[in-house]
């Protein structure tokens, strides 16, 4: 077989830089052969390495009571909840696959995270999914691509998960100039298991053989290196995709043949799935977290396509494949298992001693290589940082200077355009599509602040419940990213605590321009840095996640919008507490205070279309102050509805809050101290709208002194079919239903078009 | 009387229906794995949701050839009652055991939402527990419930009281508006000429635990229990 | 051998699918194009040389599996390369 | 005029549809199929006679509405009755 001469070109193509090179002639004591190049590469890619980011990651913090598997341990972490059950969950992006194929590249993106999941040996019973699109608003070329984006990414998240019957349960979706061209697609999966039912991806037990099962190899996902395997194979880019086709299907016959074969612990020593970087990835990180080596033979992988190189099924990126090391002498258990799911499962190779991995064809070695080097010691860049020169400017804003103070009727148009905006207005067209149910363990449905699974308890004990919110507001992260990351953890915990959990852990998807310029660098420093003074304020250990760089697009980069997802605990069912209103005749009250900030924020944004000013100040101390305190308040059973204030602020917050059961309120504002736009539309922390009955409100009132948090009895709920808010001598009045159709209608109207 | 629930690679509403059937209505249940031949005589079948063999080429269109499916013809033949939800709805329709077939929803989306659904034939074993124009909220979540039937079939399928549900708004109308999936007129499920063979797309498992958002569901199950 | 099954909607069955392509072929522009359907066109290569034999094996292929007979018609066409 | 747009996804990507009616196709009976790949085949009835122009509108239609040149290819016919 005549291979590709290694020559500075190759190398390059590959992405190694010179001293990567030299590193792996240090490591190897010689050159590497065609295929150890591609090794390399992908394995010191930064999807795989973290090389630019892993310095800045180790600032999360990582550790705490409650986590039973680490961040970065293996393919996701994994959290205690009590009862002997446990929580395993991860997000991941796809973003780049999904610009080029929305469908196949949402639905691989939801494949290759339910496979880190069930790896672990948790039942995936929960999905979210973060999205970021350019406006799909008008009839521009460029928002007819952006709706077509939506619609391809939406439909293939639904089918994927709705095929392997994991309920959608939840997510965000913002739309942004920034994201032109570059749609982000995160996909965040959540199991359950129990703790015993843990799994480890570790190649132990000299010996062991190494199984390979599920989907053949094909040479999907080589179009990255198709340069270079070109001269082999005479075979044009064209026909070497880079997107990956999913195959739900197999994916649930590999879940359902993995859970089964894990109910015989003796008989698996270690798991992993074969994401990006396939077969390379995972017996290279076998090998290395097991200390050990491990040696396959490509002749008896399964292949799909006649005449693959080793370089092409090394590399190959095929869905829907895992590799397991099976303990001796328990082969034939593990083929019969996956024979009644009707997969393939195939002996390639054995565990060694040697520290290696090293893969033949037949007799022949084609690659042999020390797994921990490459695993451990790629390359790690401290890239440089630089504060971007305009954003002392873009936070430059005095509100009041510059934004007339308007009447009751342009406040009231303003409602309905923050109503009517796609990045506020319901989800309900996109989740609508999601199979939201199946499983049957969903207790709050999207919609609410954060979703709630029941999770049973295996011992006959009371049913947990989980809460889970993915959130970012990557407007508030451009104009100052360090805050703006803070708010992330704060707004998603803070979702979580008002369905009445307690928030215990999360992970976080890191989506970023290119990490090159410096001040990109400067917005990924500050955002995680941001992150994890949050995550330590909330003590919710950060369990894994991901990052994606380069998302730019010809204007430039999209808008740092570092994703978290956050999980919450419930113990009790009474606890669960909806966003909505849910009766007429109970008390209305802000808790948090009036808040008065203005800057970055969606009326600036979506009513008057200026993205400038500081985001809402920050103080985590006062913010978890707050979410506990609001917590006791549902835990004492005191609170029939909790909303929180977030894009849009209290007006937008009290008229979601009406909409599900059509119940009315009548509130008033008039104590408010702040011009009406701004007491209407300010997005000040650490602030919700509760319901609750009027007996309760001086015990309520009495708690929240004692914590020292601002309460202000806002109203009435009624059946009047209107929202009013009395604003000193003036009153805004809307009828429900006109706000809720404005609502509801809005994205359904773009996509029609 | 006993359920048995099939599972078929791809079947992903099978533990729900087990759950329900066995843990809420307390009646003994047991799954029957795809390639078994054998179904009791004091079996009531259920054919689960989900997405058999992918749902690949037309759903249902490859589960039709499972082994279980000869031994369900046979059941249905001594006269057992077989229910088919949703991805089970369109097995029965393509194995010939119902009338009709399901195409894409009219809008070509997965629709997943709590609908309205009105009884049409109480004196069915399904609905005999309820009375004609109960309205029951049930969730549906498929792509592919279009119902669609020759308009001669259909009227047979009328006079012979085989229209079963029908999807309507909340005060029991059956309005185009609460039709989620453009049915012909507005059919959410049916039955076969001798009344033991149901077929339906919306998923009464899912709707056991008021927890959950309804426990309708449930009425639909306790008839079956009832009847048998 | 070479078979091709092309499976097509019943022109008395509503093809929502080919009702939505129509109009977004329109919305590019291309107005004239009127009734659209949408079929499966499914291709499989074929051991063995003997045509009519696997003619008649596709034939009941293409009526029990390929084609639900309620809504859709098939064709098949098969060659000899 | 008629055209049909046949789009069928590329030899190198996977068609996990075709592969499941393979196997269908196995149990059934009819072992002698080999690779089986399912595509999209588009049947549109066209206002018009100019064949040219409505061939090329149609390129620009199949490229960028009906087939997504990524993982599918597409064939045209058009005939003018
Ligand atoms: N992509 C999506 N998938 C599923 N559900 C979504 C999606 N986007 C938004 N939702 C749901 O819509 C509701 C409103 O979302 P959002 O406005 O982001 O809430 P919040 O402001 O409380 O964070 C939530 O229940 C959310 O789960
Ligand atoms: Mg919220």
């Amino acid at each position: 077989m005549s291979e590709p001469e290694i020559t500075p070109d190759l190398i390059e193509k590959h992405g190694i830089t010179q001293e990567e090179y030299i590193r792996i002639q240090e490591i190897l004591g010689r050159d590497p052969n065609f295929t150890e190049l591609g090794i390399f590469s992908v394995m010191w890619s930064e999807h795989c390495s973290y090389k630019n980011s892993k310095p800045e990651l180790r600032k999360f913090p990582t550790t705490g009571d409650k986590v039973l598997v680490k961040a970065g341990e293996e393919n996701a972490g994994v959290l205690d909840i009590g009862e002997n059950m446990a929580v395993s969950f991860k997000i991941e992006s796809h973003n780049h696959p999904s610009a080029v194929e929305p469908f196949q590249g949402a639905a691989t993106g939801v494949g290759g995270i339910l496979r880190d999941i069930f790896t672990m040996g948790a039942r995936p019973v929960a999905n979210l999914n973060s999205l970021r699109f350019g406006p799909i608003t008008g009839d521009s070329l460029e928002s007819k691509r952006n709706r077509m984006l939506l619609s391809g990414v939406v439909k293939g998240i639904a089918h994927y998960g709705n095929c392997i019957g994991v309920p959608t349960v939840g997510g965000e979706v913002v739309f942004d100039p920034s994201y032109n061209g570059n749609p982000l697609v995160n996909a965040f999966s959540l199991g359950i298991l129990r703790h015993d039912q843990i799994r480890r991806g570790a190649a132990s037990g000299v010996g062991n053989p190494v199984f390979y099962v599920g989907a053949k190899t094909g040479r999907d996902g080589l179009a990255g290196a198709a340069f270079a395997s070109r001269d082999l194979t005479e075979e044009s880019k064209e026909d070497r995709p880079a997107v990956q086709v999913g195959d739900p299907f197999m994916e649930k016959l590999l879940l359902e043949a993995c859970l089964e074969l894990f109910e015989h612990p003796e008989a698996v020593v270690g798991v992993q799935d074969m994401g990006a970087a396939g077969l390379t990835c995972s017996t290279i990180e076998t090998a290395s977290r097991g200390g050990s080596g491990v040696e396959v033979d490509l002749n008896k992988v399964p292949q799909r396509e006649s005449g693959m190189t080793p370089y092409e099924i090394m590399l190959s990126e095929s869905q829907e494949r895992m590799l397991i090391i099976v303990k001796k002498g328990f082969e034939d258990e593990v083929r019969s298992i996956f024979a009644k799911w009707d997969l393939d499962a195939a002996e390639i190779g054995y565990v060694t001693d040697t520290g290696k991995t090293v893969i033949k064809v037949g007799s022949e070695v084609v690659a042999d290589v020390p797994a921990r080097e490459l695993a451990d010691d790629g390359p790690v860049y401290h890239r440089e940082v630089r504060k971007p020169e305009k954003l002392a400017d873009l936070q430059t804003f005095n509100f009041e200077k510059e934004i007339p103070k308007p009447d009751v009727a342009s406040c009231s148009q303003a409602l309905k355009t923050l109503l009517g905006a796609p990045s506020l207005a319901s989800k309900r067209w996109i989740f609508r599509q999601y199979d939201q149910q199946v499983q049957k363990n969903t207790v709050l449905v999207p919609g609410s602040d954060a979703a709630v699974i029941r999770v049973e308890s295996e011992q006959g004990g009371d049913s947990r419940f989980i809460a889970m919110s993915a959130d970012c507001n990557g407007r508030y992260c451009a104009l100052d990213p360090r805050r703006g990351a803070m708010i992330a953890v704060a707004e998603s915990a803070r979702n979580c605590t008002m369905t009445g959990a307690l928030p215990i852990g999360c992970t976080d998807n890191l989506n970023f321009g290119n990490p090159h310029d410096p001040e990109i660098f400067w917005q990924f420093r500050e955002s995680v840095e941001g992150m994890a003074e949050a995550c330590r304020a909330f003590n919710t250990p950060v369990t894994g996640g991901n990052v994606s760089l380069y998302n730019q697009n010809p204007r430039g980069a999209i808008d740092p919008t570092p994703v978290m997802a956050m999980v919450g605990l419930m113990e009790k069912e009474a606890d669960i507490t909806p966003s909505s209103f849910q009766a007429a005749g109970e008390t209305i009250l802000l808790v948090g205070g009036f808040g008065s900030e203005m800057g970055a924020s969606a009326y600036l944004f979506e009513v008057l279309g200026i993205k400038r000013g500081l985001p809402p100040e920050m103080n985590l101390e006062k913010e978890v102050n707050f979410q506990n305190s609001v917590r006791e308040l549902i835990q004492k059973g005191w609170v029939s509805s909790a909303h929180d204030l977030s894009d849009g602020g209290l007006a937008v917050a009290l008229a979601e809050c009406c909409f599900d059961k059509q119940v009315g309120a009548s509130v008033n504002l008039s104590d408010c101290p702040e011009r009406m736009d701004i007491a209407l539309f300010n997005e000040s922390q650490g602030r919700a709208v509760l319901a609750v009955e009027s007996e309760k409100v001086a015990d309520i009132q009495e708690h929240l002194q004692s914590r020292e948090i601002d309460m202000i009895v806002l109203g009435i709920t009624n059946a009047s079919g209107h929202l009013s808010i009395e604003l000193g001598s003036e009153s805004l009045n809307c009828s429900i239903e006109e706000l809720c159709e404005t609502y509801e209608s809005s994205i359904p109207n773009c996509m029609v078009k | 009387m006993k359920f048995a629930v099939l599972q078929f690679p791809g079947s992903n509403c099978d533990q729900d229906f087990l759950r329900a059937v066995r843990d809420v209505l307390g009646s003994p249940a047991r799954m029957v794995w795809h390639k078994e031949t054998e179904i009791d005589p004091e079996e009531t079948v259920l054919v689960p949701g989900g997405f058999s063999y992918g749902d690949y080429l037309r759903c249902g269109a490859i589960a039709q050839f499972s082994p279980v499916m000869n031994a369900v013809k046979v059941a249905a033949e001594r006269g057992q009652t077989i229910l088919g939800v949703c991805n089970g709805f369109q097995i029965l329709c393509e194995s010939g055991l119902l009338p009709g077939a399901l195409v894409r929803n009219r809008d070509l989306h997965f629709i997943c939402e709590t609908i309205h659904l009105r009884i049409d034939n109480s004196r069915t074993r399904l609905t005999h527990e309820l009375k004609d124009g109960d309205v029951l909220r049930i969730p549906i979540a498929h792509g592919e419930g279009n119902y669609r039937v020759d308009l001669e079939t259909l009227q047979d399928m009328e006079a012979h009281g085989q229209i079963v549900f029908r999807y309507v708004d909340h005060d029991g109308k059956d309005s185009d508006s609460a039709n989620p999936n453009g049915s012909l007129s507005n059919i959410a499920g049916i039955c076969n000429r001798s009344g033991n063979v149901f077929g339906m797309m919306p998923h009464p498992e899912r709707a056991v635990e008021d927890l959950l958002g309804s426990s309708d569901g449930l009425k639909l199950l306790k008839s079956l229990l009832s009847y048998a | 051998m070479k078979a091709v099954v092309v499976v097509t909607p019943k022109t008395t069955v509503l093809d929502p699918q080919g009702e939505a392509v129509r109009n977004a072929i329109h919305n590019l522009g291309m107005e004239c194009v009127g009734t659209t359907r949408i079929g499966k066109y499914i291709e499989m290569e074929i051991d063995g040389s003997d045509l009519d034999k696997t003619r008649d094996q596709l034939e009941e292929i293409a009526k029990d599996l390929l084609s639900n007979p309620v809504i859709e018609d098939y064709r098949i066409e098969l060659s000899a390369d």
